[in-house]
């Protein structure tokens, strides 16, 4: 199995050959590693790792379009890519189009502060969400029109779900 | 002794009180809104009344919701358990004229200690040392002057409305005194509706330091030590300890503030559990700040330091028993340190984050205690405070326990929402934090100047290969609209449209 | 002090030594069978070296592989738990000629105190009581009358190379002697390939009352008192508490014990931790049995009344520091209890019950600990013993650690397999549990006696409503053979079927 | 929803009516009651029951053809059936035809301790199972001939597994 994957920005290559006890892995990229590994998947999301003799717990949650990967006291933000496939890796968000604003967890909306096809700047508050008596200002990504708007004041909303389109 | 107690709260604090009632054998009533039908102390309580809407001001907070529950299901007394109704007046009054024993002090000593100035006069009285100040409104920037001059600088200028740091500002010179008065005056005339403003002296580097009272109803209060508060987020403490290395540093502090906090307590005619808190410099002045008239968040650090169930004493005190443990009774043994769990982001400004928790695991062992109100599958509402468990420690030294601290964080397993373990495995190793020298501006300071170092190889290549067996189980598709998901959840997503 | 240790055991027990190794900053090497590749000590160390197959003969007891791995990592002491190789000579022996610590008393002081008559023997110059009985095996019947005239009825015949209970009989008049030595000789015979035998002094509803020691390298001895386990089934201890309620009620007693226990561990030349077993009768008279030479399962109740890490000292000591604490030093705080959570059916004898754990939520609060091996979604397998767990309390007296006792095990849930944790519900309400009258034979007793009255009818509705909710969700279907699956099952046999 | 619940071999009739905030329920058999009830499947497999303001929390595993419910610290034995379909209740376990020997709990077999084709008497041990060391004697629910052994000596068996088969 060949993979590509990429951790909080930078990019690895990663060859894992199953064996009988576990796998040998090669790992090229910034950090380049080799050896045997078992991985074990103890509870759903939870993996018991074994690098030779090394331990580690890695707990993965998926969160959009990457995965939310902890391990020892640190989140890191992975995706992975089959090397066959290089179109998902393409994709990157980028200034033109659409660009969808989402909630980062989960609240009540407050207040809707710009109206469907109203010019925004970077920067700009859009909706005010309030979660636990705290109120968070979602900000527009870049400057551009107001083309959607999926929320209206006194609703709730879910961690990842898109409120507004500005494109 | 009761048979019966409704419990007023809900989350962790409930859960405690639940537990205490069951070990006494007492029938416990909970308390529910909307949101808390499958809440973890609606499932431990022996009896639970639904009161109304997921907004607390709808439920939690509607005391005759609240007393009907208790009429309904006969029980003899309510613990209010900390915040929502527990330092009402009205509602303590309330109780009493129902015929329903309040867990808590009177009525008449939440009203009095409720007022910060009626607190502070209460404080002079008993000849305990408050913060210099004016002690009340000051009307123009000339009575400022001379005030300031009084109390020396540098001075800080404070809302009489206020709180939360609206209409606060500090001032370290009298040139510059004018001109913050005014913007202090106007920002608290658009916080709170009144732009009166007070003087009082600045704390450099203030801790947080409290004090645990006990009394019964007629009249005998012994304190429990102190409590080390300063480690905070947005004026919210998040890690609490007993003793205070302030106190380790110079033993006889605990006597001098604790005896102090007894004056104030005598003279407030106070009885069950409460708090006095106190801002004390690097150098051991201490002042009295206000008085927390109920059971405080961190209470199970002094239970692990002197081997005191509060919770069990003020239902004793409240079922009119005698306070049977004399203050020389008292002794403080090893060190006690509470975390408290949030599920907030810290990488985010700390900011909420409900939602379902997937997996939740609780660290144990020697010395470990949790004082959970969730449990795995349990969807954490919007609705309230962003608090899910406390986790405390003990060990026969502080070092010993910060050690057992950093152990049991590292064993907290909480999947499905950010929390803010990760935060405390990082203050846990401080070297800051360890020497004890804290204040409560420690933790903005750490947030400045936490580095988190590169990753190890190995770490890191074990998180690559998990990811890789991850996604290899559950390949990710993209979609038409350029987003990316998973397969099985492309397969559910075809299902569920059949 | 170690960089790294070895933890030479799984479970519970490799768990617990692994969180002090953490909480002291020592590196912790893990050693797994093919049954334990998913199981918590895995997870929890740092390192982790798989040393065999799922039987324990062809891993956890190979001497050569558990060396191998500690060479491998450079772990430079190994923690041998309790079980496994904790208590055998050969394994210390190997250790020091591999210039590994082990961490533990001398193989030499093992070797001793591993002969229960050389036990005996070096008990009888120490000066400390020992039950009555001949020295060794009786050759005839004629011999077997004399000592039993000398020791007294009622006596025990025991077979010489025996235990549990095989070769023994109970014999009340010289009369029935000489059928009884014909009897347990022949079923010791058939047991062990020995028909020896040995006459002891009958203890009529005994105690089994241990002391805890502790002693550096350089002899300094102290004992931690006394912890009572006469709560057995198959002669194995499920409740364990400190003080035991005989040294409650003869509060000298404690004393005794301790030194009688110092004396033999003295003569023993005793390093480490340790236990010396005795049996108590019910007027406090006390005869030595034998001596554990490693850590006791029951060592948190110790921990939770004298405030001491015995694991730390363990290491402390093995590493070759001095133990600082005098015996002076030593005071015991209320009441610890402590139950094992075994994966088992009281109602089915007692027979084990391994398997998947679906569900798995521990106890915690104000004095609750819990040293767990297990987690949700873990499968406890059939090849090693059944302990998932313990669970102790601590409270400030008897009373009040049974009432907590109570409410912890009623938080405990796990779900998927069978355990005694329900059974543990039902001792900790029951009247001679509290009263403090208790021997060997109590369960034995209360498995015959206990009462499971009439079920309340609202928790009988209660039952029902939720098993129709469950089964609404999940409804079965009747199959052809006469048996009924839910139909979710069915499903997915008929989806594996394709 | 109309339902004959069986506890530990007493039958109910259970009647349950949804309501906006829950359900009323009306039982019927050994003992009688009515009134409302609010049921929450707080994670699989444990419910959290209201019956007017007391609170039970019953735990369901499924357990072969029947429900092992536990709640407080007892062991309950249930079945459920729907009114309309009585047929499940007809099909008792009765003297003849043939009756499948059971694993009461996961382990090894340990010996076989009888052939294929074999005259067996009730009582008469059958297969030894060890599991943690210790051993279990799985013995013949009646007198018959043994029809099927579905297991050999050195092999591991699951909770609930056919060992034997006996007619």
């Amino acid at each position: 199995m060949k993979l590509r994957v990429t951790v909080d920005g930078e990019e690895y290559a990663l060859e894992l050959r199953p064996e009988a006890n576990g796998s040998q892995y090669r790992l090229e990229g910034a950090t380049s590693l080799a050896g045997s590994t078992s991985i074990f998947e103890v509870m759903p999301g939870v993996f018991s790792v074994l690098l030779g003799t090394r331990s580690f717990t890695v707990r993965i949650a998926s969160n959009g379009s990457e995965l939310e990967v902890w391990s020892g006291s640190r989140r890191h933000w992975v995706s992975v890519a089959d090397t066959r496939d290089r179109s998902g890796a393409e994709r990157k968000p980028s200034g033109a189009g659409p660009v969808q604003v989402r909630a980062q967890m989960p609240g009540k909306v407050m207040r809707v502060l710009v109206e469907l096809g109203a010019s925004v700047q970077a920067g700009q508050g859009l909706v005010i969400v309030e979660a636990m008596k705290m109120q968070n200002e979602m900000k527009s990504p870049k400057d551009g029109v107001v083309r959607r708007i999926n929320v209206k004041e006194g609703g709730t909303v879910g961690a990842g779900e898109t409120l507004i389109v500005v494109e | 002794m009761f048979r019966k107690v409704l419990v007023a709260n809900r989350g962790e604090i409930a859960v405690r009180v639940i537990r205490c009632l069951r070990e006494m054998n007492i029938a416990s009533v909970a308390v529910y809104s909307d949101a808390d039908r499958g809440a973890l102390h609606v499932q431990m309580a022996d009896e639970a009344v639904w009161v109304g809407p997921a907004p607390s001001i709808e439920s939690y907070l509607r005391i005759e919701c609240i007393l009907e529950a208790a009429r309904t299901t006969g029980a003899e007394a309510i613990h209010p358990g900390y915040g929502f109704l527990s330092e009402n007046a009205g509602f303590a009054k309330a109780c009493a004229e129902a015929g329903i024993k309040f867990i808590g002090p009177s009525w008449e000593a939440i009203e009095e200690m409720g007022s910060k100035t009626a607190a502070r006069r209460l404080a002079i009285r008993a000849n305990a040392p408050v913060v210099p100040g004016t002690e009340r409104g000051i009307a123009d920037p000339e009575e400022a002057r001379k005030a300031g001059a009084q109390i020396g600088y540098p001075v800080l200028l404070k809302a009489s409305a206020g709180g939360g740091g609206k209409g606060m500002r500090r001032v370290d010179t009298e040139a510059d005194l004018a001109a913050s008065m005014r913007d202090a005056s106007s920002e608290a005339e658009r916080a709170f509706g009144s732009g009166e403003v007070y003087l009082e002296k600045l704390i450099e580097r203030p801790r947080h330091i409290e004090i645990q009272v006990l009394g019964d109803e007629d009249g005998h209060l012994i304190h429990l030590g102190e409590r080390e508060c300063s480690i905070q987020r947005r004026h919210q403490k998040v890690i609490e300890e007993s003793p205070s290395p302030l106190v380790l540093a110079r033993p006889e502090l605990r006597q001098q503030i604790g005896e102090a906090a007894l004056r104030i307590a005598r003279e407030a005619k106070y009885s069950n559990a409460g708090t006095l808190e106190f801002l004390a410099d690097q150098h051991g002045s201490f002042y009295f700040l206000e008085m927390n008239t109920r059971l405080q968040v961190e209470h199970p650090v002094t239970e692990w330091v002197t081997g005191i169930d509060l919770v069990r004493w003020q239902i004793l005190i409240a079922a009119g028993e005698k306070l049977t443990i004399q203050q020389k009774d008292i002794s403080w043994n090893g060190s006690g340190i509470e975390c408290r769990v949030y599920a907030e982001d810290p990488e985010n400004n700390f900011f909420p984050s409900p939602g379902r928790i997937v997996q939740y695991v609780e660290p144990s062992g020697p010395g470990v205690r949790v004082d959970g109100g969730v449990y795995p599958g349990w969807t954490v509402p919007i609705d309230y405070d962003p608090l899910l468990a406390k986790l405390s420690v003990w060990a026969d030294s502080r070092p010993a326990a910060i050690e057992r601290m950093r152990r049991a964080v590292s064993e907290f397993r909480v999947l499905g929402i950010t929390t803010n373990l990760a935060l405390f495995g990082e203050i846990f190793a401080d070297e800051a934090f360890a020497a004890g020298n804290l204040d409560t501006a420690f933790l903005d300071r750490f947030m400045q100047r936490r580095f988190t170092g590169a990753v190890d190889p190995q770490q890191l290549a074990a998180i690559i290969v998990a990811a890789a067996k991850s996604e290899s189980q559950n390949p990710q598709k993209v979609l038409e609209n350029g987003s990316v998901e998973s397969a099985w959840r492309a397969v559910r997503r075809r299902e569920l449209m059949r």
